[in-house]
């Protein structure tokens, strides 16, 4: 029967997900067996695909990009998991938003710390505006199944994809936020 | 909503702080209270002082024998006691079910716009006042007014700035 | 002749004495009920509502921590309806403040973090509230991080009841509701603190941590508090 | 003051009275559109006036049509004269006025009304007690103390079937009986005049416009029960009845009414006022002690119940305004007469407050079983201008709503908890056609969001949550989950809370969305099907 079209995804996180994913070392090798990677941040591939089984998406939704590359993933992707803490509850991401809107955070970091030439960088096209709230996954599109943790450990990524490969429910046994 | 907590370093002058509320000192020996009459003190304070600050507070807990933080645990708890003072005119609208049905908010929006910037005007909400047949009700410096407009809220408004 | 005090848990015959609560009881029986506000030793609020148990023949759900064991009661404490409402309390807890785990010094050593995964938590089904609040850090040891508490009182209680110097206490309302030291001042600058550092031992979470602590790095020592309740208990007035 | 004197002091004030009184309601509800202006210019009026001799000023209480104050009556006639104003006073001493249209004093807004809480409302002056006592008051305590033992009386009130007037409708009998039953020596009575509910005023009316009425039945509890001491809670919002009612405690202490020997009898019953000072929490028992222990209003868990372990630890008796304001007609008319008024479940009156969107706002006492269109329709004269009611709402934050369909339904505790509404402690808000259900959920969230005490999670945050998506749905931004999510939310919020706040929080949002399923759907994102 055919492969599972898989692929992981990178909004606003750090890649720690993305480095426990490659801490499965030897494992991705029975995995690029297994599934057919069809999009991945460390993969050559420009435009996420359609009709992919199952994504992982790392990185919680700061900005216009992310939003719209969430809502591009939801509609080309059967199974979406939230792939580590950014993506689930928002993390360290969100940690800005206590802090009042996208201006406030902007004018501290660009105007009132640099002492050269402080300017708020402005590049349409090229740098995605940010959002005055950053978003858990969940609260911008539905999402199927969670991978918490800072990042998932390299077992429980494995243990979740074995069964999501075997057909079975994307839920972590003993999911750990931090 | 109720106003966040926010710390504030104080360093509280026994003497000054004494002298300040002599007269809250002497009600409290007077009429024998002891700590279950919090409330008491706390109403009495207010009434006479405008609002209860952190002097204030700490006198009544020495009074009484109580925990400063408990005390400022109750000031801060009800929404009648006031802990920053307010401007010398007051303008409560009510937010109850049958005002709220007859407009308040709209009267209360009016009465912040008009009175924003003003230091001697202070615009606030309340619960039911209980003259529900008069919705919607403004008290104006302790005074009730039924049957309140836009229009009515900003003379009101107007004339408190006035006057101040 | 008094009913004998027998009662079943979770079909589970277990005897008690008089006052006991249905808690202590199960705990007893090796019946694990979760908590969080409760703590051996201090007085029992039943704030959090984690150790909500069913009672037979009562339509009302029982916080086991403030329940008194009654002849012939029959109590059953994991049934699904149970585990539902302790998971959606979780929830409401960590979407209230910002519980960010991952650069929390309690990373690992946090019992709402740790009742999380018991309950099978991989996620928050409601909005978080984002709070902006603060972080004093003017004790010389130790510090107060709001954004990592959850109200459940343990430090307002032990300051007031074991070490008796109440500088812990409640202020604001509802949601807007915060600990204080003193009247809402520094902590610091507390003129009843005596640093002893129960409140910072008994925190579940992050909250209260000695300073200079990492990400991760809080690790508790209680044995000194059971202790001093210990003590304290033989002629406790709190009964 | 000995039994037999109450009659003589009657007879001398009866005597007393001038042929023609002038009454002017100056109850908070026409004191806030100029009823004391009206009183003042009366009364200057009538100095310079022929009639002087004959006519007398007196402010009294509430006379029930609030929304049509101020109200002024002339008797012996009885007319009455609505939103009177200063000038109009000339023609009112004078007896007649080309201006002045009385009110119909048949219509069934008053017709309709079975009188016993508010038998005495704006007929006595609640600032002399002679005239209280002169309308019959403190009838009931002389018959206790001279004819019925403590144990009688608690049986009178059991068997009167008198149930909690503050909404839960908890028999008064069965707490009566648990402090009366405590050999504590140290006992309270507490009477409960929080009356936190938005929209509701029958409490402030009744303590503004008879407090000896609710005094009568805290010393008649005193003697029942055993207790010495009584504490009115009222709200920090309501000073006027605070006035009232230490003028009142003062004036009962002055006639041997409170205090070391009441009439005579050797009882010892005093009362003290407790001013809240905005925490609608407390209106639930146990807040309610904390406070008037000078603590936070933070609940506390139950059992014990407060009729063991109390006040100061102490076994306490807690009643609403309106339920103590019973007792003395059911000790002087016998438990029998009471339990001939109302359903078999729910005997006797209750008053409610109509308010919102109606005709004829005001205080309306009817026996229990009447069915809430005839309150709302008949008597106050349903929606203005001709406007559908959608629909009826009673207790307040905690109550629920009633669609116009079933406004056939009963007052009555067990018929109302069937629709999934509340008698409720008396407030009744009438919401016309042009009502947003999912705004008035948001409403009553917002209030008990604001007002939860924040001891325990559910309510405290599930009230932040359950606003947030009402605010949402409000916004037309909300989805299907959105509503499945307030339904759980609604569910544990409910069953796991500690006390009646949060337990009854979701009460406006699972009525709504019960009976108005339809104002959520076609808010939703994608239209109803989405």
């Amino acid at each position: 029967m055919s492969r599972l079209r898989f692929a992981t995804a990178w909004l606003a996180g750090c890649s720690g997900c993305h480095m426990s994913f490659l801490d499965l070392d030897e494992w991705l090798a029975d995995l690029g067996r297994l599934v057919e990677i069809v999009y991945c941040p460390i993969i050559d591939v420009k435009e996420y695909p359609d009709h992919v089984d199952v994504a992982l998406v790392e990185g919680a939704v700061a900005n216009e990009d992310n939003r719209e590359m969430a809502r591009r993933i939801r509609d080309r992707t059967r199974v979406v998991v939230a792939f580590g803490d950014c993506a689930v509850t928002g993390n360290v991401t969100a940690m800005r938003n206590p802090l009042g809107s996208a201006r406030t955070v902007l004018e501290r970091s660009y105007l009132e710390l640099p002492t050269l030439a402080p300017a708020i960088p402005a590049a349409p096209g090229i740098l995605p505006v940010l959002e005055d709230r950053v978003r858990p996954l969940q609260e911008v599109i539905a999402v199927d199944g969670f991978l918490p943790g800072c990042p998932p450990p390299a077992g429980m990524i494995r243990e979740f994809l074995e069964g999501v490969i075997a057909g079975g429910p994307p839920v972590a046994r003993r999911p750990r936020f931090g | 909503m109720t106003d966040s907590i926010t710390n504030q370093s104080v360093a509280l002058d026994l003497g000054e702080v004494d002298a300040r509320f002599g007269s809250i000192g002497e009600w409290i020996a007077s009429q024998g209270l002891s700590n279950g009459d919090l409330m008491a003190v706390l109403h009495r304070t207010q009434a006479e002082f405008g609002y209860l600050d952190r002097g204030a507070l700490g006198f009544v807990a020495r009074a009484l024998r109580l925990p400063l933080s408990r005390v400022y645990g109750v000031a801060s708890f009800y929404h009648n006691f006031r802990l920053t003072p307010h401007g010398r005119h007051e303008i409560i609208v009510c937010t109850g079910t049958a005002c709220h049905i007859a407009g308040a908010t709209r009267l209360l929006e009016e009465a912040h716009c008009r009175a924003v910037g003003l230091k001697s005007v202070t615009v606030g909400s309340t619960r039911c006042l209980g003259p529900c047949g008069a919705a919607p009700v403004v008290v104006a410096d302790g005074e009730l007014l039924g049957g309140q407009t836009a229009e009515s809220v900003s003379e009101i408004v107007a004339r408190a700035r006035h006057e101040s | 002749m008094t009913a004998e005090r027998k009662m079943r848990i979770n079909d589970v015959q277990v005897k008690f004495e008089e006052g006991e609560t249905v808690l202590a009881c199960a705990r007893r029986a090796g019946v694990r009920i979760p908590t969080l506000c409760h703590f051996d030793g201090l007085s029992d609020i039943g704030a959090c509502r984690l150790c909500l148990v069913e009672v037979e023949g009562s339509a009302q759900l029982a916080a086991s921590c403030v329940t008194r064991a009654e002849p012939g009661m029959v109590i059953r404490c994991h049934t699904t309806r149970l585990a539902e409402y302790r998971k959606v309390i979780l929830e409401l807890l960590l979407a209230e403040r910002n519980h960010v785990c991952s650069v929390c010094v309690a990373n690992g050593n946090c019992e709402l973090q740790d009742l999380a995964t018991e309950h099978q938590i991989d996620h928050v089904r409601f909005d978080y509230q984002f709070p902006a609040l603060g972080v004093d850090l003017s004790h010389g040891q130790f510090g107060v991080d709001h954004n990592r508490c959850i109200l459940c009182t343990r430090c307002v209680r032990v300051c007031d009841e074991i070490e008796g110097a109440h500088t812990w206490d409640v202020a604001g309302r509802g949601g807007t509701s915060r600990v204080i030291t003193d009247l809402a001042q520094p902590w610091g600058e507390s003129q009843t603190c005596t640093s002893c550092g129960k409140c910072v031992e008994l925190c579940p979470t992050g909250a209260l941590f000695p300073r200079g602590t990492s990400v991760g790095g809080l690790v508790r020592d209680r044995g000194r508090i059971e202790l001093a309740m210990a003590h304290r208990r033989h002629e406790s007035c709190h009964g | 003051m000995s039994p037999d004197d109450l009659d003589g002091i009657a007879a001398r004030e009866n005597a007393s009275r001038k042929p023609i009184q002038i009454r002017c309601c100056t109850a908070a509800g026409c004191l806030a559109v100029g009823a004391e202006s009206v009183r003042r210019e009366l009364q200057g009026v009538l100095e310079q006036h022929p009639l002087r001799d004959q006519t007398e000023v007196i402010g009294v209480g509430c006379m029930r049509l609030c929304g049509f104050g101020p109200l002024v009556r002339r008797d012996p006639d009885g007319t009455t004269f609505a939103g009177v104003r200063p000038a109009d006073a000339p023609a009112i001493i004078a007896g007649q006025g080309p201006e002045l249209t009385p009110l119909d004093m048949h219509q069934p807004f008053f017709r309709n009304q079975k009188s016993v809480v508010l038998a005495n409302c704006g007929i006595v002056d609640p600032e002399r007690i002679e005239s209280t006592i002169a309308a019959g008051g403190y009838r009931g305590l002389r018959d206790a103390l001279t004819l019925h033992s403590p144990a009688e009386i608690v049986q009178f009130v059991t068997r009167s079937g008198l149930r909690g007037r503050g909404g839960a409708g908890y028999p008064t009998g069965v707490k009566w009986s648990i402090v009366a039953g405590s050999t504590d020596p140290n006992k309270h009575v507490i009477c409960n005049a929080d009356e936190g509910d938005p929209g509701a005023f029958k409490d402030r009316t009744i303590l503004e416009s008879d407090p000896h009425r609710v005094m009568e039945g805290m010393v008649i509890a005193g003697y029942a029960t055993g207790a010495r001491t009584g504490y009115v809670y009222v709200r920090g919002e309501h000073p006027l009845v605070t006035d009232r009612l230490q003028k009142a405690i003062d004036q009962a202490r002055e006639f041997g009414l409170l205090g070391t020997d009441i009439l005579g009898r050797g009882l010892i019953f005093d009362i003290e006022i407790r001013v809240g000072a905005g925490a609608y929490v407390c209106g639930e028992e146990t807040a309610l002690i904390a406070s008037i222990e000078g603590g936070r209003g933070i609940p506390h868990p139950r059992p014990p119940y407060p009729g063991k372990v109390g006040l100061w630890g102490a076994p306490t008796l807690i009643n609403n305004v309106e339920t103590y304001a019973n007792i003395g007609a059911i000790v002087e008319n016998g438990p029998d007469w009471y339990s001939a008024i109302g359903t078999p479940t729910s005997r006797g009156t209750k008053v409610f407050s109509v308010a919102g969107r109606v005709v004829r706002t005001g205080l309306v006492e009817v026996p229990m079983g009447t069915p809430l269109r005839e309150i709302v329709e008949v008597m106050c004269g349903g929606a203005p201008k001709g406007a559908r009611i959608k629909a009826v709402q009673t207790g307040g934050p905690a109550g629920g709503f009633v669609p116009e369909p079933l406004l056939d339904t009963p007052v009555d505790y067990e018929a109302m908890a069937a629709i999934g509404s509340i008698v409720g402690s008396g407030g009744m808000i009438v919401l016309d056609e042009t009502t947003d259900m999912v705004e008035m959920a948001r409403f009553f969230m917002d209030f008990c969001r604001d007002e939860s005490c924040g001891k325990c999670i559910p309510c405290r945050t599930g009230t932040v949550q359950m606003h947030g998506l009402l605010e949402r749905i409000g916004r037309r931004e909300g989805t299907r989950a959105d509503v499945l999510r307030l339904e759980l939310l609604a569910d544990v919020v409910r069953h796991t809370s500690l006390c009646g706040l949060g337990r009854s929080a979701p009460n406006p949002v699972t009525s709504s969305l019960r009976h108005f399923r339809g104002d959520y759907e076609e808010k939703l994102r994608g239209g109803p099907k989405s």
